[in-house]
């Protein structure tokens, strides 16, 4: 999976869409279970590293990564800041460390363990992690983009049974169960747009 | 809804620029309003720190002055503010002597304080102390602990004090990791906040229910129930934090009925007045008490009992002369 | 209407006495609890006393201390207290030196302490000064003069402070007197507030209107607007003020603004924000600042503006040590 | 006009039911154009006033008199305290001086003068002197008890189109007009009872 700076600015941008698309609804379901501003704080990382795109393109593809990731920490604050500043700082990092190409599913299962040590969580908490970890196992077995966009989405709407273990959500205890977890629901949709994204674009 | 804001975007930053000018004779900003700091910093001393998300004003930035915080971070509403605000107060009041952080126990709070601390380690001398002083959320997660709510008022107080002293880094640790088996807090809503972005309240109560057992963030509480009288929901609320606190023979405590944003003061003393007939019938002396608006969740109708059991060193630490916005004796 | 209470009749007193109890350190009952009183009267000085009807709390009870009044006298919801709390009053805080009574300017108020001090006028040297810094009602009534609202604090606190210092009766009375045409307030409701016996809102607001040029007893305001972003309406408040007062160049200024009960900290700096703003545009200095909740109107959702040109000696006055329940510094 | 202990049991408790039955619309009148307490200090007055009885029917009449202004004055407050008050203190003084009986209206005029003084107001402010002045003028003209009371209750109707200048109706101005004032209707709802009493136990 060779990545370029256009691919780059290109998966910036259709992320930064998607959450400004469904915003309102990551509030939604952030007020049910949460405090209401999910999408707030999404769509907040997400322009912050838009506007850093110029910077961004220029730079090597770990550092880059890496870059984006600091720029989500730095600006998005709450939960989803360290979580999904943290997931893509481990994954410039181990971009870096493990220079030869092709261990891509390595590399995410690390930057995903990094995360998950992070929100001191793991899987079955009712957490982003809940897709997270679908998401890399359907890459380890070479799934397909579609597969594993769908795969992501089953797993966001898994969350819904679930009791919240992590998070504001666990404050509710049983009153969390029945609603899909937010952050689950935005790591979802980012899947979603950026295998649809690599499905068109397809560097082949 | 109706607030007074201009624009969602805008309205914690309008906001903490009104409090820095309102009391610019004690408190000032941190580079590009990064923070909210003393004015004067004590050379020598170790540095207090605290911060969370928007929305609970006067905590933390009314805390920062003489005897108590010297910086505050403002997240946006109910956010916790990111690694690089928090690195920045370490940095503008970190005179060697090291820095505490105190820390409410919310996962964002904690995970962006860490990182913080981690990106700052090799520079500075830093310890943590986490306040989770609420009650109701250890019956309900399994051993994730308690969320931190208006005990955070005393813990800053007491370690502000003690720092102000001259108390060294670890002992202030020590303080105040030892507080938190003490402090607890429970809290009652009458209606849910509208978040400023969302225009949508948090949670939706009819005229005849309550919320019982809510944090700060305008997150739905432990259980809804039927409205009640005044003493009967303080009579729950306190009889609640008895049952789960270690109250010995003789114990001097300090009473803390906080309201929620939206209950006014004659309200808030009519609860204390019953509050303190509870404690009392107990057994525990209530030594202090504080009444007011202090750790507030938006606009929010309720309010949150605390009960801190303190020793006399502490007691002595709680009376030490304090001026800041929102709390000010000598 | 849920508010914390448990029945309309014992509303009040239940407050006051959880008032009481929890600043037992500087505060007691009078006889009967007719009154709220210093607990440590200082002999040889005017007493300084003031009153009104109960939900405007943490005023007058709230003012009660060192360096500000003597004694404070509650009467029921939103109703003066009677001339036999005010003798009562009086009577146990009169070293013999006369007393003050402050009083803001309503027909009930006027009246019962006009009352009370004719009963008790062959025993004390009695004076009073009528508060009346409201500003829109001089516009509608003629001349039946202005209501009395937030700028009551400012006057109660130079007054305390130079009754403190030994300045005797008449002379309190002149600087009172004095300060009338340099007061201006106005104020803002969101929303009506629920009398507590009526369980009925004074006046119903829509979510898209808001009541301008209200006082602080529920009553119904100068007219009603569409509610507008903050800066708008602090503007509103803040140009009729200045259009009002007679501001010479390099006047210097107080800026309060206040709560009025249900609205929380961080919406009432925003507000002071701007109108500091403003102020300072129109080439006032503002050399002291108060933003709180000090004169409510039960829970109303809120604020008023008020603006105090003072002289050096009425700044000093201001800084003068002060040790109440809702206002405290050294 | 002679009255007896028995009487003034009896007006006392006819005041107090009178005011009992109506003190939801009073507080509604002064909702609209005050602060809607007006029905509940009229019950606490009368109710003291109820309460002291045994003590007042021993009283020589203009002193059972003074003393139910003065406990009105004591336990009101608020504006109709001082003016209900100060009617009854006065009529009890006036009694007191104008031993020989037969003076009552001119006895009431000056009473109601003192209200006047009190409360720094005159007719056609729209307050309760708009009700009790009509009611002293029907008195000094020999009118019938049905006619007094119809004169009080026409009268308190007249104070809707008024604007008020006193107390705090006055602070609305033109937004004043079109309601009742609330002590116009207190005061004639009183005289009402009390002239319906008078008139079922006339002493004759
Ligand atoms: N400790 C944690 N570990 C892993 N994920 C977490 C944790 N806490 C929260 N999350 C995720 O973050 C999401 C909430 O993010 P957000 O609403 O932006 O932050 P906040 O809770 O601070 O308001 C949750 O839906 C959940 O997926
Ligand atoms: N200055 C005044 N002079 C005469 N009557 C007055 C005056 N002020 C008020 N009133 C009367 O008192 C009534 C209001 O009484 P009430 O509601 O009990 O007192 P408050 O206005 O203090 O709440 C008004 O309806 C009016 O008739
Ligand atoms: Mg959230
Ligand atoms: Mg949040
Ligand atoms: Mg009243
Ligand atoms: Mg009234």
């Amino acid at each position: 999976m060779q990545m370029e700076p256009m691919l780059i600015a290109g998966l910036i941008e259709v992320c930064r869409a998607t959450i400004a698309a469904n915003s309102d609804h990551l509030c939604a379901l952030d007020r049910a279970i949460g405090d209401g501003d999910h999408g707030t704080n999404m769509r907040r990382g997400c322009e912050a590293v838009s506007a850093e795109e110029a910077n961004l393109s220029s730079l090597p593809l770990p550092d880059a990564v890496e870059k984006i990731g600091l720029t989500l920490v730095m600006n998005i604050g709450g939960a989803a800041g360290p979580l999904y500043g943290t997931l893509l700082m481990e994954m410039g990092r181990e971009l870096r460390t493990q220079e030869a190409g092709g261990a891509f599913p390595i590399i995410l299962k690390r930057a995903i363990d990094a995360v998950a040590r992070r929100g001191r969580a793991t899987a079955g908490d009712k957490t982003l992690l809940d897709v997270l970890y679908p998401v890399q196992d359907a890459l380890a077995h070479r799934s397909r983009l579609s597969d594993i966009a769908r795969r992501a989405e089953l797993s966001a709407n898994d969350t819904a049974p679930m009791k919240a273990m992590r998070g504001r959500a666990a404050y509710l205890g049983d009153r969390s169960i029945g609603h899909v977890d937010p952050g689950a629901s935005s790591c979802a949709l980012l899947t979603v747009a950026i295998c649809r994204y690599l499905e068109e674009n397809r560097p082949e | 809804m109706k607030k007074f804001m201009n624009t969602a975007e805008t309205m914690a930053a309008e906001s903490v620029e009104g409090f820095v000018r309102a009391h610019e004779t004690f408190v000032v900003f941190g580079a590009d309003k990064r923070c909210v700091r003393r004015r004067h910093l004590l050379p020598g001393k170790v540095a207090v720190i605290s911060g969370g998300g928007a929305g609970h004003e006067p905590m933390h930035i009314g805390f920062v002055g003489q005897g108590m915080l010297d910086a505050a971070c403002v997240g946006h509403v109910f956010t916790s503010p990111t690694p690089s605000q928090i690195i920045s107060a370490i940095e503008e009041t970190d005179s060697g002597n090291g820095c505490l952080l105190i820390v409410k126990n919310y996962d964002g709070d904690i995970m962006n304080f860490e990182m913080a601390m981690e990106m700052a380690a090799g520079r500075h001398d830093i310890a943590t102390v986490i306040v989770a002083d609420d009650i109701e959320t250890a019956r309900v997660g399994e051993g994730h602990g308690r969320r931190g709510v208006a005990g955070t008022l005393v813990v800053e107080k007491l370690l502000g004090a003690a720092a102000e002293q001259g108390m060294p880094l670890q002992a202030l640790k020590q303080l105040g990791d030892g507080l938190s088996a003490r402090i607890r807090s429970m809290g009652v809503a009458l209606n849910g906040v509208t978040v400023p972005h969302t225009q949508r309240t948090t949670f939706a109560l009819g005229a005849g229910e309550m919320e019982v057992g809510i944090g700060i963030h305008g997150e739905p509480g432990h259980s809804r129930q039927p409205f009640a009288a005044s003493d009967a929901i303080v009579h729950q609320l306190c009889e609640t934090i008895v049952g789960d606190i270690a109250v010995q023979p003789g114990a001097k405590a300090l009473l803390f009925v906080n309201g929620l944003g939206g209950t006014p003061p004659a309200e808030l003393y009519l609860a204390y007045n019953a509050a303190r007939r509870f404690m009392e019938k107990q057994g525990i002396a209530i030594e202090r008490s504080l009444v007011g608006t202090y750790v507030t969740s938006l606009d929010m109708q309720g309010l949150s009992i605390t009960l801190a059991l303190l020793t006399a060193e502490e007691l002595q630490l709680w009376d030490f002369p304090v001026m800041t916005a929102a709390l000010r004796w000598s």
